[in-house]
């Protein structure tokens, strides 16, 4: 049986497309991992942009923070978070991996915080990381990939508590299915291997139209397996998890 | 240009309760934490810490009661430690203000200051809760009507950035990442470097193009070798893990902390 | 990334009659001239050239009727040849539009497209008549009420600019003055970089910090070897005097520049 | 006799302070010459900036073209124009030189244009260079010295034709003498050695206060000759004249 820390990022990588600039922010293991897993499948022009600066870097090893110096290396040019916002925000990025401690049915993401008494914002219940770029890069890029280690219906609720933001939001992969908006909301496209369809109906926060019917996620083929044992030998995405 | 070294305590002592401090770095990477660790020894009171995205370095000085507030996107160790316990409880209990910001916006406060002007317009939060928590408001372009988050400028009282080499007269090289740090010394009012080594400065003549930070625009140089630890500085030294796992045990209960603190920070030479 | 590497003549073949071309370099100094020709070869018309402040590459397009308007601060050469006559008689005529700016202006407009936001305030024309003969309009900031010039974005349909290296992937390096040319690059919808010399981008592996431009942002890469003559390429070539001399004293007269062109432009290989 | 050549460089050195930052733009060999006698003479701390993006260079010999790679040699650091015009914009920059076709009573500059029939400025009669910076660097800089090589009724003028910008002008450098700005107000400071105060007054398009005891410049003294032969050995600076 397939893991989620090995189906994800396989998932994650089919989604990407050769040529197109791709961005992880902060604490983004998979999305790490997944990039360089479609340049060394389908994708070896894709453009790997994050918060370091650096083009293309090539990791001697991977990174626990998604922000280290491993992740500059190899790079031929470095620009700043600022360059990358910029492109971003003048329509020039064309995919973005972000995340949310809430998602909901129409990709709404919270990363900001639980509020308090009477929805209080300056004195929350619990205050979250914050968003870091999401409120930027998500309605500007031209498409994010949402992603999430856990599928529950504490994480994906009907609404969001505090929107941190909204946005161009394609796909959202989690352990159970994957996800795509249509027509503004989020809808299961295929469900993964071993996973029953009312598990994700019970553990989703929104009707989710899902049977015995919904295609499936295909299975990691053998090269998928193989190349993400040797982008990843040591298995520092299970951080994520 | 005139000789800008001094010493760290004489360079923080600068800064005044109250001041609005950006940091340069990003998250566990190249904060300037000398300086961070001696604005603690100095018992700084009601700073507001401005950042993109912050770690041990804002995480600290929340617990350790000298932010007031942070004006920064994101607070936390990314993966490998959780959440930053000491600015979320300071947070959640009305110690510290959360400007709650997009990175991005951050940016576009500090482009404002550097140039000069109240505001600055920004292609953000078209979708976001945060203008309305923030108070956050709308300006319409005057040529189309077309209307657009203005963020008002930050303007730092001080900025303080850690570098690889910096010389007497403030020029500064940083290698690798250079995250929002040149933004940052552009904005503010006073510069300070911190540096892992104070070079001669003609030895940046052969290659000026390396020079990231022009010295006329800083104020103090410090040098501090490893200025950065905990936190990593490209190509000298990684994150120290070990460092700050043992920190993160202490930040669950205050009486732990101050522990760490007086053990870690108060009684160490700089 | 791709393979970007391409002729001068399919490059500039993608420029299109009517487009907005920004122009790197600044006065005499680093301008795409081979670029420059190539456009007057092509017989493009109705550009408008958007330059902080130009010279030799300004005054040809007007001359060579490739230009329609022109958007920058200053056009002249400086005081070595006086003005620029072939700019100054097609302005005077009406058959070139000068847009009046403040060189910080053009970066204004450069920056508002690089952010993607429609304008950008801007703390100048304080006391100018400049805005009222342009159409600049102000706008007052949403938190003070404060008043300030706002430049409408300039997003060029292309950038041209000349480097010293540049790889097949788009990486460019620039020795010396780096003008305006990357807030150009990233302004523009379209970037074309002529470069000195083409490496092996593997090169740049060793000091990333050196690349001015990066790859990703760059559509096309020329050869173009004394591709700034007769300007200068800092730490290659000086500005050619006695060639701007030549060129001065034929454009005194309409035939005499025609000659000129036809001799010096028009049948030159590039 | 002391020729303008020789008296305006020294005069404007003697402007310029020790520690403060002076920024020249485009065609200005004078102040490129007057900033080095400067630091050479009375102010080594100056900040000496210029288009190239240098700081504090040390030419090996001087340009024509003050934009010219030879005024990047010896520098240490690297910015952009942009940066100069933020560091004026945000109030940080000391002393900026300008210049003008036209210049005021007031100290307004013309450097656009004069306008054609019935005020045209988009036809304008003469198609002037253009202001370059001026219009953003002389509001915003914390004072501006004018220089010009030409004193007669045409340059110097009641009221410019077109105000290119107007500013924070403290002293303009002519070769007849040095004017002030006192209350908005250009007067005469002082009067060059061997020049007539009656002089001053006719080619000047606005009423000036001078008779014979206006002060008088004084005159360079030995150490400021041999310096500025040192600064401009091949006397690149009489381009301007």
């Amino acid at each position: 049986m397939v893991t989620s820390d090995v189906l994800i990022p396989i998932v994650m990588a089919r989604l990407l497309r050769n040529g197109e600039s791709v961005f992880h922010g902060v604490a983004s293991p998979l999305p790490m991992v997944a990039i360089l897993l479609a340049k060394k499948l389908h994708a070896p022009d894709l453009v790997y942009l994050n918060i370091t600066g650096s083009t293309d870097p090539v990791p001697a090893h991977l990174p626990r923070s998604t922000v280290d110096p491993a992740l500059f290396a190899h790079t031929r040019s470095r620009v700043t978070l600022t360059d990358l916002f910029d492109l971003s925000a003048r329509g020039k990025l064309d995919t973005a991996f972000l995340s949310g401690v809430q998602i909901d049915e129409h990709g709404n993401i919270n990363m900001s915080l639980i509020p308090g008494d009477g929805g209080d914002v300056h004195r929350p219940k619990v205050r979250l990381p914050g968003g870091a770029g999401s409120a930027a890069i998500m309605p500007t890029a031209k498409r994010t990939i949402l992603w999430r280690t856990k599928h529950d219906a504490r994480t994906f609720v009907e609404r969001v508590t505090f929107r941190t933001t909204g946005g161009n939001v394609d796909r959202v992969v989690t352990p159970l299915c994957v996800l795509k908006r249509v027509n503004g909301a989020l809808e299961v496209e295929t469900i993964h291997p071993d996973v029953d369809s009312e598990q994700v109906r019970a553990q989703t926060g929104w009707y989710v139209d899902v049977d015995e019917r919904t295609p499936r996620t295909p299975e990691p083929s053998d090269e998928e397996l193989r190349a993400l044992r040797e982008v990843d030998p040591d298995d520092v995405r299970l951080i994520e998890f | 240009m005139r000789n800008k070294l001094t010493s760290l305590q004489d360079a923080i002592a600068l800064v005044s309760n109250d001041a609005v401090v950006a940091l340069g770095g990003n998250t566990l990477h190249r904060a300037p934490i000398a300086a961070v660790h001696e604005l603690i020894r100095q018992h700084k009171h009601g700073l507001n810490i401005v950042k993109t995205a912050g770690a041990y370095d804002v995480d600290i000085l929340c617990g350790a009661g000298v932010a007031s507030a942070v004006s920064a996107g994101f607070i936390g160790y990314e993966n490998v430690f959780g959440m930053a316990q000491l600015y979320r409880s300071a947070v959640e209990q009305g110690r510290v203000r959360a400007n709650e910001h997009a990175c991005y916006s951050v940016i576009a406060g500090l482009r404002a200051a550097t140039q000069g002007v109240p505001f600055m317009p920004v292609n953000a939060f078209a979708l976001s809760d945060v203008p309305l928590a923030q108070g956050y408001r709308k300006v319409a372009d005057p040529y189309s009507d077309e209307e657009v988050y203005a963020m008002p400028a930050i303007k730092p009282d001080v900025a303080i950035i850690h570098v690889h080499e910096a010389d007497a007269d403030g020029n500064g090289r940083i290698y690798g990442s250079l995250f929002e740090d040149v933004l940052m010394v552009t904005a503010a009012k006073r510069v300070i470097l911190t540096a892992e080594k104070i070079v001669d400065g003609a030895t940046f003549e052969a290659q000026p193009e390396l020079t990231s930070i022009s010295g006329f625009m800083v104020d103090h140089v410090v040098h501090a070798p490893r200025g950065a630890h905990p936190c990593s500085c490209h190509g000298i030294y990684d994150v120290d893990l070990a460092f700050l796992s043992d920190f993160s045990a202490h930040t669950q209960s205050p009486k732990q902390f101050e522990e760490w603190l007086s053990q870690h920070v108060s009684s160490a030479k700089c």
